[in-house]
């Protein structure tokens, strides 16, 4: 016997609306197909009425946990449009702060994934964990999630001796905790047997997919714009890409812990050789005509942003390439012939970020038939409906 | 006893009995205190705080959430075979509550009691299986097919090893009458002693049984949308709700009086004696709850007919063979 | 990666390669060349993916840009495609993973990619106008709003 | 069955949850809430209107008689116009928790006072 099952928009599982269309065998999925377009935002569209300066908080709304990728990225290609050099300072910060929000999206990424494993305490420990960095990270930009750190020319805030006292505190209890999820996610038997050769993506699946990101990483590709291609400051500071070869969620898992890891390293490195100087430069408002691509090593994986400007201060095209929608192929790939209660873990562990893969096309798409309803019109409706329904 | 009869006639008193202490009345109020200590322990255990503000320490909270069920809109599907979803719910709180009653609270003597109840109580536990794959079947919901399948096969799993391990006490006391084997604990060791196995798999089955959270496949909510209750609301939601309430009243009184000894002492010690055992049982169950992920049903079959099914034979062998 | 190694692998004039630093390379090429580039690229040393495809409205052509990832540059394709004519060869047999990136082209622009086995709408809905194509120049959010019959 | 240790650990600590509305944190120096003009520093150069992001602040009026409205729920609390005023007539508030019944309240209107003799 084989149905269909819908899975999405709406589902527990997942935090935004996709919707995938399963096949079911016997519980086994049998075909996929992916269908995206909830959460449609005109991004790219409403960038051609901006100007460069007000873009940069745009680009930190792609996303609400890699937002300070996204400026970053975006940061990153006006600057190479204007030939700027950024302030040594500055690109020390950057790279502290991407790196507090890798340590935070994974945290996050380990706290849901654990929820759809049905592990409620993990999920509940991981966020609680979660919180110390959010911390950080208000405590520097004054904001918990868009942090509006990275600007064009270098960075809003500086960092202050006390900050990194308070900092180095907190990396030193997110260490220990991480020590513990890499115990919890390696001893657990329930997690093992939940993770363990489930969502399998062999190497060269991945390759022939573009898989970007840890999802890569966990099929043994050491594939991170951080080594190949290093901005802000990752030229300078050691560190390694880690890599697994398992190739299915346990890999990711421990991609994900063992980076936390390395982020601490590199976050502890960054503190200790923070060059003195300046931490942002002043910009001019018109940008020369030019083409460039930026790319940055999101939490989620490769981020690339292309600019095309045509000598106004407004930009003519701005091409944003987020990491879920790479991977969302491997996706549907690691989904065919799992478990259908398996399917959550194998969706969760490719950390899917739907508002950032569609943040194209049209502002509202169901203009035509919605009204935009305000509280008394719905209450009106439903009035209507009762008593038609029940005749009164 | 001797003033009381005086005072009240012998029917009168059994009705009361059977309304107030230890029966209706006192088994709804702690079916809600089980779900409110169940939701606190967990929470403590999760580091949060539980439920708060309805009441001191939040102790009205599973009150509040029946009666706000009970005002909600009830809404049947369309395509749902109504007679069999609107029987589900009421049917599934009965067979939840006779049971109970066969359950020895002041001494150990249950309300009820006779020969071969035990029976009729693993007779009722499978129809609660039964019935509940009749619930998810009958909403036709998708996600609610997938659950109820899950659930007939849960059951399969786990109802064979449960039985073996209610019926190990039961062999070794050489009576079916759940009094009678509180009552041959009563002058022996406690069965937890003689049949440690034994008491491990009624844990793990009656979990199995419970659907928390290591087995709560049918469910699922990560997965299957709530699985076989996705389409009850309302007041048939809060049936059900009420029902797996009773549920984990079942569940732990059956742990106590089959493995921890049951209620002793005179009348008025016997039930303090019955409820702190009880919540031991509740803090073991909601510990286990809070330290596991969800298995998947093929993990579960394959564990309960390779390992615990094997066990349970073990240990009625073995019972058999120490006549202990 | 330097541009005599371009040339030499994808033979191809000088003239059509333009080097912007020494990590980025934009390549012009036609459009019949496209997959004969493409495959060109992928057996080169140190290939690792396609980044993504992207297209951009230039007046009176449409402009393809496939960024293909190597692990020391990032070389950008870029194919001339003509808006009466909006059609390009698929690369979806050389690389799988384009097959979303050209859907999401094909959405957004009306470029057909001939071979890729679905081209439905990616992220535009089902009953989506068959010729408004939200990013190109013409298509300005109050034209689209007024062809939809919404309002503002 | 790793996690016996730390969930009995658990057991003896305070919840972590902040009780919200009878707990509050106090937000951290720095914070980017809602901002609010002196509006008697501005002298109404259009820079804030130019930066902000969500097109929230209208000015009304040029120069010293500018008057600022100021639109919350446009706001992204970046704090561009706080660092770009050369006045320093924009400052932040710690207010962050902002609720409103309608769209009215949302906008602000800094008012001049009117100068008595003056006009």
């Amino acid at each position: 016997m084989s149905f269909e099952i819908p899975f999405g928009p709406q589902h527990p599982a997942l935090e935004e609306s996709i919707n995938f269309m399963f096949e079911i065998e016997e519980e086994r999925v049998v075909s996929v197909k992916p269908r995206l377009g909830y959460v449609h935002r005109g991004i790219e569209k409403i960038a051609e009425s901006r100007n460069y300066q007000q873009l940069v908080y745009l680009s930190e709304r792609i996303c609400g946990i890699c937002s300070f990728a996204h400026a970053l990225c975006y940061s990153q290609a006006v600057e190479q449009l204007l030939g700027l050099e950024v302030p040594e300072r500055a690109r020390f910060i950057r790279t502290i702060v991407a790196e507090m929000e890798r340590i935070q999206n994974h945290y996050l990424w380990l706290g849901l994934t654990a929820k759809e494993m049905g592990f409620e305490t993990l999920f509940m420990y991981a966020w609680r964990d979660r919180e110390t960095i959010i911390r950080m990270l208000d405590m520097i930009s004054g904001k918990r999630v868009h942090y509006g750190m990275s600007t064009i020319g270098g960075v809003r805030r500086d960092i202050t001796e006390p900050m990194i006292k308070r900092i180095e505190k907190s990396l030193d209890h997110l260490e220990v905790r991480a020590e513990y999820y890499t115990k919890v996610c390696t001893k657990d038997p329930l997690i093992l047997r939940r993770t363990v050769g489930v969502g399998i993506l062999r190497p060269r699946e991945a390759r022939a997919l573009c898989a970007v990101g840890p999802t890569a990483r966990a099929s043994g590709i050491a594939r991170d714009v951080r080594a190949d291609e290093p901005y802000a400051a990752y030229g300078e500071v050691p560190f390694r890409v880690v890599t697994y070869r398992g190739c299915d969620v346990a890999s990711r898992t421990y991609v994900r812990i063992d980076e936390i890891k390395e982020s601490i390293k590199i976050i502890r490195y960054a503190l200790k050789n923070l060059p003195e100087g300046p931490i942002r430069i002043k910009v001019p408002t018109r940008v020369p005509e030019g083409e460039v691509i930026s790319r940055v090593e999101a939490p989620r994986g490769e981020n690339l942003h292309f600019l095309k400007s045509n000598g106004t201060d407004k930009p003519e095209r701005w091409k944003i390439r987020a990491p879920t929608l790479a991977n969302l192929l491997s996706l549907c790939k690691m989904l065919i012939g799992v478990n259908l209660a398996d399917v959550p873990v194998v969706i969760a562990g490719i950390d899917p970020c739907i508002a950032c893969a569609e943040r194209i096309a049209i502002v509202d798409v169901n203009m035509r038939k919605l009204k935009v309803w305000n509280g008394e019109d719905l209450w009106r409706y439903a009035n209507e409906w009762y008593q038609k329904r029940y005749g009164r | 006893m001797e003033v009381r009869q005086r005072v009240v006639s012998e029917e009168i008193w059994t009705l009361i009995q059977f309304l107030f202490f230890p029966g209706l009345f006192f088994l709804l109020f702690l079916a809600f205190f089980t779900e409110w200590l169940d939701r606190k322990i967990v929470a403590k255990f999760q580091n949060r705080y539980g439920p708060l503000h309805v009441g001191p320490k939040g102790i009205l909270q599973p009150i509040a959430d029946f009666i706000k069920l009970l005002s909600k809109e009830d809404i049947t599907p369309s395509m749902a075979d109504k007679v069999p979803f609107a029987l589900v719910p009421v049917l599934l709180l009965a067979f939840t509550i006779t049971p109970l009653f066969y359950i020895p609270i002041i001494g150990s003597d249950a309300l009820v009691s006779f020969e071969g109840d035990l029976f009729i109580i693993m007779f009722l536990m499978s129809l609660i299986s039964l019935l509940v794959f009749i619930g998810g079947w009958a909403s036709t919901n998708r996600f609610g097919t997938v659950g109820s399948i899950r659930a007939g096969l849960q059951m399969f799993a786990y109802e064979i090893p449960m039985n073996l391990a209610i019926i190990g006490p039961a062999v070794s006391a050489r009576s079916l009458s759940l009094s009678k084997i509180v009552e041959w604990q009563l002058c022996r060791f406690w069965n937890l002693f003689t049949q440690p196995i034994g008491f491990v798999i009624l844990i793990i089955c009656l979990m199995a049984h419970l659907q928390i959270v290591p087995f709560d496949i049918p469910e699922a909510e990560s997965e299957i949308v709530g699985g076989w209750i996705v389409e009850f609301s309302g007041k048939k939601l809060a049936l059900i709700r009420l029902a797996k309430d009773f549920e984990f009243v079942l569940a732990s009184s059956l742990i106590v009086s089959l493995y921890l000894g049951g209620p002793y002492g005179p009348w008025y010690i016997s039930p303090i004696v019955y409820l702190a055992k009880f919540f031991l049982c509740v803090f073991i169950l909601s510990n286990l709850r809070a330290a596991f992920a969800r298995y998947r049903i093929d993990h579960l079959l394959v564990g309960a007919w390779k390992y615990l099914t094997p066990l349970a034979l073990l240990q009625i062998c073995l019972v058999k063979i120490l006549g202990v | 990666m330097r541009r005599s190694e371009i040339r030499r692998q994808l033979r191809i004039r000088a003239r059509n390669i333009i080097v912007q630093n020494d990590r980025r390379f934009f390549v012009n090429i036609e459009k019949k060349d496209l997959k004969r580039v493409i495959r060109r690229l992928m057996r080169m040393k140190n290939y690792t993916h396609l980044s993504t495809i992207t297209a951009l409205d230039t007046g009176y052509n449409m402009e393809v840009i496939y960024h293909v990832a190597f692990t020391d540059a990032l070389v950008s394709v870029k194919v001339q495609v003509s808006k009466e004519d909006p059609i390009l060869p698929s690369i979806v047999e050389i690389i799988p993973g384009a097959a979303l990136y050209e859907r999401e082209v094909h959405d957004l622009f009306g470029i057909v990619f001939e071979g890729n086995p679905d081209l439905s709408p990616l992220l535009l809905p089902d009953d989506w106008p068959e010729d408004i194509y939200p990013l190109r120049k013409f298509w300005s959010v109050d034209k689209i709003f007024s062809k939809l019959g919404g309002r503002r | 069955m790793a996690m016996e240790n730390e969930l009995f650990r658990n057991l003896k600590q305070k919840p972590v949850t902040l009780q919200f509305p009878y707990e509050r944190e106090e937000p951290v120096e720095g914070v980017r809430a809602k901002v609010s003009w002196n509006i008697d520093k501005c002298v109404g150069c259009l820079l804030c209107v130019r930066v902000c992001p969500g097109n929230a602040i209208e000015i009304l009026g040029r120069g010293r008689k500018a008057e600022i409205k100021y639109n919350i729920g446009r706001c992204l609390f970046c704090g561009e116009c706080v660092d770009v005023c050369p006045t320093k007539a924009i400052y932040t508030t710690k207010e962050f928790e902002l609720v409103f019944n309608s769209q009215r309240e949302m906008i602000i209107h800094f008012k001049r006072k009117k100068r008595s003799g003056s006009d």
